[in-house]
């Protein structure tokens, strides 16, 4: 799997049909893949109600990852407890996996914080919204790993892996480019994630590159692996292997996940201005979710599946309710929040400033205007 | 104001060869704000660059551009999104004429859409103006009206000097009729866009429209506030403000971008140490707090407002 | 100072298993002005840690450090080559406690040599203080003797906001013992360095010598000139200027870097706010000019020296 | 010379054999070897007189190329005169090659100047100290020539291609890598030339790379050439082939010269904190000016060796009494020129502070301190 990257490699095709390959992990390290399938559809449902919400006007801005399960669950399901992950802005599905509760997601779109949630409760940090700068810390969190022992020691328990997500677009940033190279030289225990959604905005895969994403790691001499992005059984085989590997003490891998985002960029793109819907729907028929789901239902179907779905159907419909209400309780910050925490302690003249501030909204705004 | 920038960009481009754009998203789509929509198609895409995902990229590229002849004029997505520009622009850009002693030019133009106000979420809503207007060997300069924003843009694009040109995202849906033809002022100097002799209340960008309307309020309670829309915040042009406090006795400054280290510190120093006997009261000051740009749900309270502004304006007149 | 600021890491080092050190050449050749000497020795490479050459990197991956709860003290090499890091520092590094509303604390240290007078090539002797303070989130923090380089390192280390701290270069070479059980002042407060009545004199890192030889001149003419030497650029200690200014009337602010926009523009702003009646003359500024550091045959007259700062004082005073 | 980098290609070695080899070009493109060994001998001489002048005080600072002539005037020898080239600090020899008169490098380590000459005259850039910015610039001009129509048009007298150095530090500049990917995607008519001198001031190549500088362009899609940079004929045949490759419309090249700073960092290092003088012996007798004296004059030498070298030799003591001269000669600038020279039309505000210092100097200070 760390040969050059050529085709993407894959397992499960469109039509749900599984190829076997002994780099599939089998036994207790397989993937479950009534839990993956469930995973794709719920973090999907989480990112339908978002655009729903978004449209009823709940939510300022929405980035959908619809398209993206097949990658984030395979990536998210590979995880380990004391494992790191640093998304971008887009990781709904990989969140969901961590056990981030999908309602502290959307205050960061709905504007009523820019973080959301602690990092230290799942491991998994807030979303970063400056392209590839999440990748500088990640190399940093891993670099702190290392001083603490924490990889190589065969202990599962103990060693650890830090995995960065990036997108396609994030492969021209140069802080993406100083991660690499740093993860590199002192090979770090990070595995970096590219899902390569073929667009950044508006602007094609051919932007940025001219190589696949994966030939990147090499100019660095680290393994890069290109996966069928919408295939999670590849995905979850890939990511495991690679995490496995930082884990272990071999260094950093960089992945490219070959997807599509379906939707356009956020709520506010029209991405009909750059591509047209016959692209889209191509890429609709290679859908992760549809693709899993193919594969569970096929022939007769295994026994039970019509209960699992049926079940799944009620969980999802649960879920929905469960982010509508969370949304809207979503706690507005105090006028007097940001004051508190610039720094630990409030210096005077920052006092005198939220003073000022809060009288001025207690005091009524609107007088004479 | 993002169509007369449109405008101002296509006229360029139609007057000059040498004119290239370049920034993320700006070909097909349009830019996120469609300010150079439509110009991918009548210019080509050599001359319309949808660029890779890199800002020092976008700036450095600029920088050799103009070494070889050319007027390159940058979009920055938002203006949260310039600080891995900051190299190329503080090192690069603003240097090369002195390190040259004069010999080269760099007429590179970097627009950037800035401030608050539109609901963004983090990094959509910043005001960084200081930092360029602190680095020597910069123009900064930020238009208020589509006027404006038209003879800026085409005075920016046309100087021989490297130029951050400023848009107040904000006013990229105001209305506003531009004529080509107008004879356009000066690209550095201030303008008086309401006169008044009870105080001088300066500001910019997004900010002017909300200044004027706290002077119609005050005008209604009979007191003549003269309203300056500063236009170039590097150099500024404290010529015409000091000119006015002289006049007027009173000064008060907006700005949307933090007050520790921004525009209206400088301005107060300058004005402080150029008309300290005419001032009858401190110069005041109304601006973002010294705390990162908070979350869009504080936003409305947060920005210097109408009501910010004649609480300031009245507490300069009590004095 | 380089001694002081040697001895300082070093008990950080020791003091706390979780301070590491990185930073280009600052491993075997102990940085280029030898202030991490012998550490990479004492404490081990991972400790002290030589870093490949990207300052986006050395901040980044120390912002990832400090999430990974290290305390992670980051050297720029030159004041000139931080520009590099200024995304990491101004949209991740001083928003991340905000963002986290107040869970996550990043205690970074950002250690940069700056300002001129060692007749050093471009980007080597620049004064970059404004951009960080007008950046909130983070302190600024600029020793000017020795014992207040060890003091305030250490403070810096220890405390948990993220840190720029400025070495005032040209004074490296200044001797000076440290008493490292002397009681420190608190890091955010300015520090009266000489007493007066006639003028307060405020100024930061290599210019407080500067001031304290001109306070002697002028005492030796008779005039008692108060010198204040800033420490914290942000938060600025305005309270301790304002009350001096009380008592003098009259306020000179010097510094390095460029005036537009400088340190000098905001705190004379604050002062002239809240001590508007007691000025007796307008608050005078001695700065770097509006131009990019010149080749280093002109820097002897173009910082900064006892004679412009005697001017100013002089002018002050006969207002 | 496209494929994967691995040991760095040779045709001249160190006890001045020459192989051959049919990737050195020859008849009419052959690099004149008497010329080659002018330059590199003059050059050195340069760097030699840079030095004691700045023991004597006459200049700050001195960025020796000691050792690197072989890697430069290889490069700067394959020069078309429409070429153009973006230098760092230390590319004395380029410089030489293009024809910048070395009096023009010395004003900026006396500090007379930033700059120093016009970059327009030789189409050789200015001196960049801030590591990797030079590389977008050269990305910059070189979109310029291709929108000129300068590229692949088959007019030798029309072509051109641009030149960018690196060294091996600022292989881990973010700009560096962004560089790389501009050029790539738009296939630019730029040749990166890294002389890889095994050294970043202090750190080793290893801090910064464990792969090869060369495999950085595979990264990219770009090919990478490993060459030995104290061959200089090699130097000439690598860099040659890679200007025309660009010229011509092939897009870039990244080239790293395996060479060694024989001298510290500048004359301000102590290069014996962090390497052996035993290692640095060691590369001084794989010297490349010896190396080629040693072909020269090998076996009985050709006819006209001697007065060959006599001339030379006379040649240098010019040339060293010429930069003497010319160093004590610089003119200081004038204390207004900052002002002057920071904007096209020198603000009011900045005419005040122009006045104010002007009077200040004339004032003749120092009256009372
Ligand atoms: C430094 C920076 N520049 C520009 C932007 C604006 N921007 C937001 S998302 C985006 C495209 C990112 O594309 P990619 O990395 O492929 O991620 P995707 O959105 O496809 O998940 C851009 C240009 C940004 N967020 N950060
Ligand atoms: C952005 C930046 N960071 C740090 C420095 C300080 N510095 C000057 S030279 C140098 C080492 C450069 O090494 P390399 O790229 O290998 O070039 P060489 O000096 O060996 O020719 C460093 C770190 C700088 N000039 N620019
Ligand atoms: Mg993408
Ligand atoms: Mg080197």
């Amino acid at each position: 799997m760390t040969a050059e990257p050529t085709e993407p490699w894959s397992v499960l095709d469109p039509t749900g049909t599984l190829r076997v390959d002994d780099r599939v992990p089998a036994g207790a390290d397989a993937l479950d893949l009534w839990a993956a399938y469930r995973d794709m559809v719920l973090s999907r449902r989480v990112d339908t109600e978002a655009i729903a919400l978004q449209r009823q006007g709940e939510l300022g801005l929405w980035p959908s990852m619809l398209g993206q399960e097949g990658a984030q669950v395979g990536a998210g399901s590979a995880l380990r407890p004391r494992d790191v992950v640093f998304p971008t802005y887009r990781e709904h599905a990989v969140a969901w996996c961590a056990g981030v509760d999908p309602v502290q997601l959307l205050g960061l779109f709905r504007g009523t914080t820019l973080g959301g949630w602690d990092p230290r409760d799942r491991n998994f940090h807030l979303y970063t919204l400056v392209i590839g700068a999440q990748t500088l810390h990640a190399v940093g969190y891993a670099m702190g790993v290392v001083r603490d022992g924490d990889v190589g020691t065969g202990d599962p328990d103990r060693d650890r892996a830090v995995l960065a997500f990036l997108g396609d677009g994030a492969l021209s940033e140069g802080e993406t480019n100083e991660a690499f190279a740093w993860a590199a030289v002192q090979n770090l225990p990070v595995v970096f994630f590219c899902q390569n959604n073929q667009w950044a905005i508006s602007a094609p895969f051919s932007v940025q590159s001219r190589v696949p994403a994966a030939t990147r790691a090499s100019g660095f001499g680290f393994p890069g692996v290109r996966v069928d992005g919408n295939d999670v059984i590849a995905c979850h085989a890939v990511a495991r292997e690679a995490l496995e590997r930082a884990r272990s003490g071999g260094g950093p891998t960089l992945v490219e996940a070959v997807t599509y985002r379906r939707n356009p960029h956020t709520t506010s793109d029209d991405d009909l201005r750059y591509r047209t819907g016959a692209v889209n729907d191509d890429w609709a028929a290679r859908d992760p979710v549809d693709r899993l789901r193919a594969l569970l239902t096929g022939g007769a179907g295994p026994p039970g599946v019509n209960d699992f779905l049926a079940d799944l159907g009620r969980e999802e419909e649960e879920l929905a309710e469960r982010l509508r209400a969370g949304c809207r309780a979503l706690p507005v910050p105090h006028p007097g929040d940001p004051f508190l925490h610039t720094l630990e302690r409030m210096p005077r003249d920052l006092e005198r400033q939220r003073d000022e501030h809060l009288a001025f909204v207690a005091g009524g705004q609107g007088d004479r205007s | 104001m993002a169509h007369a920038l449109n405008a101002g960009l296509r006229a360029c481009l139609e007057e000059d060869p040498k004119v290239v754009l370049i920034g993320e998203d700006i070909g097909r789509l349009g830019g996120v704000f469609r300010v150079t929509d439509g110009l991918r198609e009548d210019f080509s895409d050599e001359r319309v660059v949808t660029s890779p995902l890199g800002e020092a990229g976008i700036v450095g590229s600029a920088i050799g551009l103009a070494m070889a002849g050319y007027r390159p004029v940058c979009e920055i997505q938002f203006d949260g999104f310039v600080f891995p520009a900051m190299n190329q622009i503080t090192t690069q850009l603003a240097k090369y004429r002195h390190r040259s002693e004069g010999r080269i030019s760099l007429p590179v133009v970097i627009r950037i859409p800035v401030g608050g106000g539109i609901g963004a979420i983090e990094h959509h809503s910043e005001s960084p103006e200081a930092y360029f207007a602190h680095t020597p060997g910069l123009r900064v300069l930020c238009p208020s009206t589509s006027q404006d924003a038209y003879d800026l843009l085409g005075q920016a694009i046309r100087c021989d000097d490297p130029v951050i040109f400023l848009e107040p995202k904000r006013s990229y849906w105001s209305k506003g009729e531009v004529d080509p033809e107008a004879p356009a002022v000066g690209m550095d100097r201030a303008r008086v866009v309401r006169p008044g002799d009870a105080l001088t209340l300066v500001t910019y960008g997004a900010l002017v429209p909300v200044a004027l309307k706290a002077a119609a309020v005050l005008a209604e309670e009979g007191r003549q506030v003269e309203v300056v829309d500063l236009r170039s915040l590097s150099p500024i042009d404290d010529d015409t403000v000091v000119e006015s406090v002289r006049r007027t006795g009173r000064l008060v400054i907006a700005h949307e971008a933090s007050q520790t280290g921004g525009i209206g510190g400088e301005l107060a120093a300058r004005v402080q140490a150029r008309a300290f006997y005419d001032l009858e009261a401190p110069v005041l000051r109304v601006t973002g707090y010294d705390t990162p740009y908070p979350a869009s749900r504080l936003e409305e309270d947060w920005l210097p407002n109408v009501d910010r502004l004649l609480e300031a304006c009245d507490a300069s007149l009590k004095h």
